[in-house]
């Protein structure tokens, strides 16, 4: 609302100058990865050319007929989605109780939520893959769906937690006199009230999950392979091959970019995302 | 594919032939795996006869590949093969080396054996993976029919490593110098120590060098070196397999690398270290490096992919330079053996070895395979010939490798 | 039905979450520890701390252990220099201020590896920007594989800056406007204003954003692999390759715990930051 | 101090005029009001002289200077709102001398500015603390002497006591005319209760849907408001239909009063407050009491008559307090105040 002029003017540099920054740190980058998805490997795509010698789709009909690309696409999308609902269903309770009630080491039990965010991914994932083999789930999709959760849940947790706050006692104190017992204060009182930290912390978590690495680097490979695992075997592990991790990078961006126009919909769920994440 | 008819033809041999040469473990008494076949009953000449059976029986093969160049070659022409000549279906993986070893140790200790059956097994971790048992002591160099003509310097051997043919080498590869003949013609190209050091100096920034610790062609680089500079005193242990970690400790950190170290310390201004094989491949498709540390099957691949550009050469420097190559092992957690055995044999074939040298630049460690054929414009991306014969050296032990690895991050790279 | 004793109900509710967590993140981080403390190699048993003692000793441990912390730090407080007022700025309405906001969380969700993968095209010598730029004579200096990990901190800061920004953004959006109105109104500039009301006010939530992004970087892992110099390497890439290549668990589970320890440092001097700030009163 | 111009000033937002033409000439050390009931536009008018909102059309002119393009901390204006927008982050000294420091004013008479003014509001003692160990009323004393520590040349206030309960409400508005009185600086005052507009003002603007309806001092607009509005908004009135007559007005029940001022022939409206109205037991009177309301000092009655329904207010009960169904006479005052709207 503040203006140091009559409404307008400045606010156009504003504009222009941030859209600018976005074309030259995000379009650019994205633009010329996917040129190199493009690359006719007949010409190639050498210094000190500009552009590259011919373009070509073989890169894209290769990896779009490869049943391990598309394998990898199902089992990402599979494992973000539970992962998600499992963070989801097991951080109500724990989230209600550090919102809503009184008790001692609350502040010990909210540091414990938060370590596995604070520990490296690549501790978590070394460590859990050593108890993993003892439990037989290292190598399998619930494996890397339980190490997933470990970075997911504390996210959830906070962030459900904080939007639980924000709902007033009042409202939880009537529906008691109502009649209605913990349980169904929980799923019908709460949970929907609690919905803009559902959002928030769903799209984190699973846009977490979707671009996790290391741990499942560490438990799932080579058995369960994600698009990032299946990204960095392009790109890193054996080899850097540009156009491959050129199209295997666009097809990892499709469902998160759809993800984001979903987000992008649902209102206040930036709001819970601050407020769960924005004092830890 | 002439696969099928083989399989036609062993089995009409068969009949004929008397089991000869049964199939021992490989030091210890008892095999490591758990077979539903006769073990003693396989022979060269009873070999697919008695192994197709429990093979069919035993699921599918999975089959672990760590290289990224070979997905096409196993995917689309040997896997769909060997399933269409024997109706065994391959559960191909591509996984980091490396780290698989590690989860074949873990798992053989927590008892939860991780199924694969057939692994393309990093050279360098052979004698971590005898020791710790995770490698079927199965002699596959000896009993693999289409393995009867390996070369001796690599059958029972592996960087310096004696296995007893538990390992077998399907593969062959060099580490060569590369160099751009856009900017190098091939008369200026370094063919020795020295002649890179001046070319370095002269061209700075303009020469390539893999960092030991991460990519092969520049651990067979300084390999070569230390074959080049040290004393044949020093020398003397480097193909012994009883060199143990601590023995290649002491060798490492005593004098016998001082002239590798002081050589690499003058080199070290001028060129740029890389982080992987084909990173440093990248920096050549770049136009920025000229001359550069290459693995030759990579700027082979590299080349027919378009992604380096088709006026790269390679050359082999004057005093030799080393080369081996990842072989096949069967994990002793397999569930299916006779499965892993024949599709083992399989790509050793004859035409699966010369497929593999046309299309991602693989040599064979079979003498007997008829690889002349190869057109001219895919032959000039291989190291020619006479150099190959002349300049190509065993590498040395693992141990020693990785020590002197140490040593150049610590008084080479750490400065 | 009777009531449940209050204390049996705080724990029947914490038991999903924290039982979870203790089960799959405190049991592996306790066994860590303790293979910290084992000795290493075939056989070996046995209490010890020479993983420790190698860590400290070790030039080469101990410079990436330096490294670690300057990987840390660096992209850190650019990515903070820059949020901080982009989180301020996206408080102002603008001409396409929705679709910005949808736009710039996106690096939000591409892979680490993809940031590197990104950077390793645009900014390596004979990378697309060189290539722009030698036709009008002029040179990048190396951005990657250099000795000041450039290309790390780009790409760090590249996947730092969404997430910073969105969680500054909600703080500083949570200041009431009237706080800031009642600040220019008694003669504060824009520029005072976000000094002295809106840099303050929001501290909590930039100190939980540097925080998360701080610890983030210690442990990466792709990028720095990819883009960073080929000496030092920091002690995720050692870890790395001390599991994977030389079977060596023991000083991996103690560089882990070095990281964890510096990472709980920097969460109780966040604690003590924000006490401070915050102090005053109940 | 100085005086305050407004000239046709509007702002939309939206597609909506939020405010719409206003003009208003404030006189140096005037105290003003704008009065008018939830989203009638006043405080957008407030914010559009502390520069916090940027009028779509019109000017403002402070001491004769055109602000109307000059950001809020180029205008010299003291602002004090609702919600206090006290800084959590500073201590009540801090919060006070934040606009000394703004203005480059520090050290030794900086802290003596500061010591005054919290002196001026009594908060001396509590110059240490920050914002949240402080009541409400403290609160709003502390926002208030950092909107007048910087001499302002306007003292705005928007909705000041409104968080505050009634006592705080009625004590801290006589401590608020007595400061603006002592200091003799320019205020312009934001409420919606027409008891403290009037307790307050020098003169009251009372405001709807965007406009300025009338603009008087409290007295003349509660005995002689213009508009059905401004009658109906400032305190409780009956509006009675009467029929004009030269001069003479008869209420539907016939009894006859005189006009303050002249009255064209026919129907028209009259204001009468209830408390100048009295009933008397009769009956035979006219009117029934419907209702009866004890309210402790006062008694209110309904008291229904032909055609119309009237509220009636009679302090104290000496008079005894009358059952519901007495019949009553009602005595309208003599002369009463007709408005300038006809139904």
């Amino acid at each position: 609302m503040i203006g140091a002029g009559r409404r307008g003017g400045s606010r156009a540099f504003l504009s222009a100058g941030l859209f600018a920054a976005l074309a030259l740190t995000l379009l650019v980058p994205l633009a010329v990865g996917f040129l190199w998805s493009l690359v006719d490997p007949r010409s190639g795509w050498f210094a000190p050319a500009l552009l590259p010698g011919g373009l070509a789709t073989v890169h894209w009909e290769r990896a779009l007929a490869s049943p391990r690309l598309v394998g990898g696409v199902l089992t990402s999308l599979f494992i973000s989605t539970v992962v998600t609902a499992l963070s989801a269903a097991i951080a109500l309770p724990t989230a209600y109780a550090l919102a809503k009630l009184p008790f001692r080491f609350k502040r010990a039990v909210e540091m414990f939520v938060l370590a596995p965010l604070i520990v490296p991914g690549l501790v978590v994932g070394i460590g859990v893959g050593i108890l993993f083999f003892r439990l037989g789930l290292a190598h399998s999709v619930p494996g890397v769906i339980l190490v997933q959760t470990v970075g997911t849940l504390p996210l959830m947790i906070r962030i459900v937690a904080a939007a639980i706050e924000a709902i007033p006692d009042d409202l939880i104190h009537a529906a008691r006199t109502l009649g209605a017992g913990p349980v169904r204060v929980g799923l019908l009182v709460v949970a929907p009230l609690a919905w803009p930290g559902y959002v928030a912390g769903g799209l984190l978590s699973f846009v977490t999950s979707f671009e996790e690495f290391e741990k499942t680097f560490i438990v799932g490979s080579p058995v369960v392979q994600t698009l990032t695992i299946l990204l960095w075997q392009n790109l890193g592990g054996q080899a850097i091959v540009f156009p491959n991790a050129a199209v295997v990078t666009f097809i990892l961006l499709t469902p998160v970019l759809l993800i984001f126009a979903l987000g992008s919909w649902l209102p206040r769920g930036e709001g819970a995302l601050a407020a769960g994440m924005g004092k830890l | 594919m002439r696969f099928a008819q083989s399989v036609s033809a062993v089995a009409v041999a068969m009949m004929l032939a008397l089991p000869a040469g049964a199939f021992e473990p490989v030091g210890a008494s008892s095999f490591n795996v758990r077979t539903n076949f006769d073990p003693k009953a396989v022979t060269h000449q009873t070999f697919e006869a008695t192994l197709l059976g429990p093979a069919r029986a035993g699921g599918p093969v999975v089959f672990y590949d760590l290289a990224e160049s070979f997905t096409p070659l196993f995917t689309e022409i040997v896997i769909p093969a060997f399933e269409r000549a024997t109706g065994i279906k391959v559960e191909y993986r591509q996984v980091n080396g490396d780290q698989t070893v590690q989860q074949l140790i873990a798992a053989q200790r927590a008892g939860q054996p991780l199924h694969v059956d057939l692994m393309w097994y990093p050279n360098g971790q052979v004698r971590l993976g005898t020791e710790t048992g995770i490698i079927a002591n199965i002699p596959l160099s000896s009993v693999l029919p289409n393995a009867r003509d390996l070369d001796p310097s690599a059958a029972r051997v592996s960087r310096g490593y004696e296995h007893g043919g538990t390992v077998l080498p399907w593969h062959r590869n060099l580490t060569a110098i590369g160099y751009d003949t856009r900017t190098v013609r091939p008369e200026r190209a370094p063919r020795s120590f020295p002649d890179l050091l001046a070319f370095a100096r002269a061209n700075p920034g303009k020469v390539a060098i893999t960092n030991p610790a991460r990519g092969g062609s520049g651990q067979g680089f300084l390999e070569s070196a230390i074959m080049a500079m040290t004393t044949a005193e020093c020398q003397a242990r480097l193909f012994d397999f009883s060199f143990g970690p601590q023995d290649a400790e002491a060798w490492a950190q005593g004098p016998c690398l001082a002239p590798v170290v002081a050589y690499f310390r003058e080199l070290k201004p001028h060129v740029e270290f890389t982080n992987g094989n084909t990173d440093t491949l990248n920096l050549i498709a770049n136009g920025v490096a000229q001359v550069a540390t290459v693995w030759e099957d990579q700027v082979f691949d590299f080349i027919g992919r378009g992604l380096l550009p088709p006026t790269v050469r390679l050359g082999l420097l004057s005093s030799g330079q080393v080369g081996d190559g990842d072989g096949m092992v069967i994990p002793a957690g397999t569930r299916n053996p006779a499965g892993a055995l024949l599709f083992a044999n399989f790509l050793m074939s004859d035409d699966v070895q010369v497929r593999k040298l046309g299309l991602v630049g693989s040599r064979t460690a079979r003498v007997g395979v008829n690889v002349s054929a190869l057109a001219a414009d895919v032959a000039e991306r291989l190291v020619p010939q006479d150099q190959v014969v002349t300049l190509s050296r065993k590498r040395i032990v693992a141990t020693a490798s990785a020590e002197a690895t140490k040593r150049f991050v610590a008084d080479v790279l750490q400065r | 039905m009777r009531r449940l004793p209050r204390s049996l109900a705080v724990a029947l509710l914490l038991l999903p979450g924290v039982g979870f967590l203790a089960l799959f993140f405190g049991t592996p981080l306790v066994l860590a520890l303790v293979a910290s403390v084992t000795a290493d190699g075939p056989g070996a048993k046995g209490f010890t701390l020479a993983n420790y003692r190698s860590i400290f000793t070790n030039r080469v441990h101990l410079e990436g252990l330096v490294f670690s912390m300057y990987l840390s730090v660096v992209p850190t407080l650019i990515a903070l220099a820059i949020s901080v007022p982009l989180a301020v700025a996206l408080q102002t309405t603008f001409p396409g201020r929705r679709l910005f906001r949808t736009l710039y969380q996106l690096p939000l969700a591409v892979p680490t590896i993809v940031a590197a993968f990104l950077v390793l095209v645009l900014l390596d010598r004979g990378g697309m920007i060189s290539r722009l730029l030698a036709p009008v004579g002029l040179s990048l200096p190396r951005m990657v594989r250099d000795e000041y990990a450039v290309g790390v901190i780009v790409a760090m800061v590249w996947k730092a800056v969404p997430f910073m920004t969105l969680i500054i953004a909600g703080a500083v959006a949570s200041i009431p406007s009237d706080v800031t109105a009642a600040a220019r109104s008694l003669g504060a500039t824009r520029v005072a204003v976000f000094f002295w009301i809106e840099l303050p006010m929001a501290l909590p939530g930039i100190t939980a954003a540097t925080l998360l992004v701080f610890v983030t970087s210690t442990g990466a892992f792709a990028i720095p692999s990819l883009l960073g110099p080929i000496y030092p390497e920091p002690l995720s890439i050692q870890m790395y390759s001390y599991a994977f290549v030389e079977n060596r668990w023991g000083i991996v589970s103690a560089m882990g715990s070095i990281l964890s320890l510096v990472a709980c440092l920097v969460l109780l001097a966040y604690y003590r930051l924000t006490a401070r700030v915050g102090g005053g009163g109940r | 101090m100085a005086d305050l111009v407004l000239s046709g000033l509007s702002r939309r937002f939206g597609a909506d005029f939020a405010v719409s033409g206003v003009d208003l000439a404030v006189t140096d050390g005037e105290a003003v009001v704008l009065l008018g009931p939830s989203g009638c536009g006043k405080t957008t008018v407030m914010r559009m002289v502390a520069g916090i909102v940027t009028p779509d059309s019109g000017t403002v002119a402070i001491a004769g200077r055109d602000v109307t393009d000059l950001p809020p901390e180029r205008r010299n204006v003291g602002l004090v709102f609702q919600s206090y927008a006290l800084f959590p982050h500073m201590t009540v000294a801090g919060n006070v001398g934040f606009g000394l420091k703004m203005r480059g004013v520090r050290g030794r008479e900086a802290a003596d500015r500061v010591a005054r003014v919290l002196d001026l509001v009594e908060l001396s003692a509590l110059a240490g603390r920050h914002p949240r160990q402080l009541s409400g009323g403290q609160q709003q004393r502390v926002a208030l002497a950092r909107a007048l520590v910087t001499e302002p040349d306007i003292l705005l206030l928007d909705e000041p006591l409104s968080n505050l309960d009634a006592l705080l409400r009625e004590q801290l508005r006589e401590e608020i005319r007595a400061l603006q009185r002592r200091l003799a600086v320019t205020m312009l005052y934001v409420t919606h209760d027409q008891k403290e507009a009037m307790a307050v003002a020098d003169r009251v603007v009372v405001m709807s849907d965007g406009r300025i309806k009338e603009v008087g001092r409290p007295v003349d607009l509660y005995r002689r408001p213009r508009e059905r509005f401004t009658a109906e908004f400032l305190g409780q009135t009956n509006i009675v239909a009467v029929v004009a007559s030269a001069g003479r007005l008869t209420t539907a029940w016939g009894e006859r009063l005189e006009a303050e001022a002249a009255v064209g022939d026919g129907p028209a409206l009259v204001s009468v407050r209830p408390e100048d109205i009295v009933v008397v037991p009769d009956p035979d009177g006219p009117g029934e009491i419907r209702h009866v309301a004890f309210l402790g000092a006062e008694v209110e009655y309904h008291v229904a008559l032909p055609g119309t329904r009237l509220r009636v207010r009679r302090s104290g009960i000496a008079a005894g307090l009358f059952a519901e169904g007495t019949r009553v006479a009602v005595a309208m005052p003599e002369r009463v105040h007709a408005l300038e709207a006809r139904p």
